[in-house]
């Protein structure tokens, strides 16, 4: 798959205040990218979870959002990653109502329906990188502005 | 970002006018559930029409909110969750169980004169004002 | 193929006429969260005694719709489900837990009368107009 | 075992109204059969999650319905195949709960217990293959119009 991204933000996420900022950001390139409100709250929703989850499990980390495009769509990706413990069972987190801290757990399974594609990556020690796209629905006819 | 809070009556109206961060989200759950013993208030209405997204931090705290102030002895109604936000809290699997809900104001008002009425069992034949 | 969306008094009615594709259902479970609020109803039935097949998919989108409803602050019933599909849902795993269900659209109206006017607490003694 | 078919239907499926049209036909083909109503609708619902399962995992497929016939029975047979990428573990698939999408892992297992026979071929990169069958009761004295 060729990607580009030419519209590509970088969020800190230090407390929770930044939290609001990633899905604000998220919200709006979303919306930049012609994605409807509905899919845009669903994408703001989905950043609101993996930016809380740095600042519970990892204290610091950053999210990157930005457009992807391969041969026949657009979309939205948004990497979340922290150099925090790491997740030691990342298919028992997956499978949802797993948690650490108060928490429901439903966060990383409920972020992976929100958008269409969900990669994680998480070594103990090292930290966790989780990579979510959304794609815009291909039948719409809009084009990005200046996707290279 | 403190979000106002209104006497009207016997209820206190939380409207939340903006994004809210965790620790606004608390701030609203302890100042409800302290005022509400102050002002003595029968029931409790969030507005959220404004919140931006509703995760689920947003979510437990607000049940845990429904929840303080059932305890307290008041109602609480959750109004104005839009159709894109109960769609996401959907499939994050959150339902908000145990909590009530309504349209908006308006309805949130209804369902309170309603359960409050009830519960305090006055005014069940007299007209409504 | 769009699924009719009737409102009579405070209720929508979605009566399923035929097969659905996966896209049709997205489409209503969006069209009723939406019209709930427009319309202002307190109650919506969906009526799927047409459809021919309840799968994982129809299942999990019906739930998640009832889910949306409450969340604005209505009620939903599905209604019609016929024997043969009761069974292939069962034998699937899928039991609609959480949502509630009626026999017919009649049943389904008595459901809605007693649910919202106890949630609204109004008119319970004087005929509804 | 000997199996002979007359009636056989391929239905292509690459979206989901082809999801629709499985069913469809095979539940034609069930009532043809003799099968009674509620068996009709059970073959009809296994279809939908097979056929389900090519457009969300291998995007393109084909679903073969059939009759088949033993020496004491009649029967359909439905076969469900793609080239798409395989199932990885399918002993994990088989158990309930497991899914790779927003679904809830029920498909595989529900279809094994709507039929009677049911037989799953995968390999990673090549393609998945799932052939299931239900008989008729045997005390039923219908008889196939022109079974060879
Ligand atoms: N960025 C992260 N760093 C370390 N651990 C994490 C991270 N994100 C999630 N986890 C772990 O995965 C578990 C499940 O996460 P999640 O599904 O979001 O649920 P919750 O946050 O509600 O516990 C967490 O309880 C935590 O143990
Ligand atoms: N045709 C297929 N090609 C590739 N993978 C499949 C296929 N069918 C099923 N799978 C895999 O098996 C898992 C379980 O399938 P299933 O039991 O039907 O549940 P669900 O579709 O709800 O996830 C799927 O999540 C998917 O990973």
């Amino acid at each position: 798959m060729i990607t580009a991204m030419n519209t590509e933000t970088t969020v800190p996420i230090n407390s929770d205040a930044d939290i609001v900022v990633a899905r604000q950001k998220s919200r709006e390139l979303a919306v930049h990218l012609g994605f409807s409100p509905t899919d845009s709250t669903l994408i703001a929703t989905a950043i609101s979870e993996l930016a809380r989850n740095i600042v519970l499990y990892a204290k610091h980390g950053e999210i990157i959002v930005g457009a992807v495009q391969n041969a026949s769509r657009y979309g939205i990706v948004v990497v979340a990653r922290d150099k925090g413990p790491g997740i030691p069972n990342i298919e028992q987190a997956m499978q949802g109502g797993y948690s650490t801290s108060r928490s429901l757990g439903l966060g990383l399974p409920g972020v992976k329906r929100l958008m269409d594609q969900f990669d994680i990556v998480s070594s103990l020690g090292a930290g966790t990188t989780v990579t979510v796209r959304k794609w815009r629905d291909a039948e719409r006819s809009y084009v990005l502005p200046t996707v290279s | 970002m403190e979000v106002p809070i209104l006497k009207q009556s016997h209820y206190l109206i939380a409207s939340i006018q903006a994004a809210l961060t965790d620790a606004d989200l608390l701030q609203l759950r302890d100042a409800l559930a302290e005022k509400v013993g102050r002002f003595r208030s029968r029931g409790v209405i969030v507005d959220v029409t404004a919140l931006d997204v509703m995760d689920s931090f947003a979510s437990r705290t607000l049940r845990d909110l429904a929840h303080m102030i059932r305890l307290r002895g008041a109602e609480t109604v959750i109004v104005g969750i839009q159709p894109e936000v109960a769609l996401a809290m959907v499939q994050l699997g959150l339902t908000l169980e145990g909590v009530a809900t309504a349209l908006d104001l308006e309805e949130g008002l209804a369902f309170l004169n309603e359960k409050t009425q009830r519960h305090l069992g006055i005014e069940t034949n007299s007209p409504r004002k």
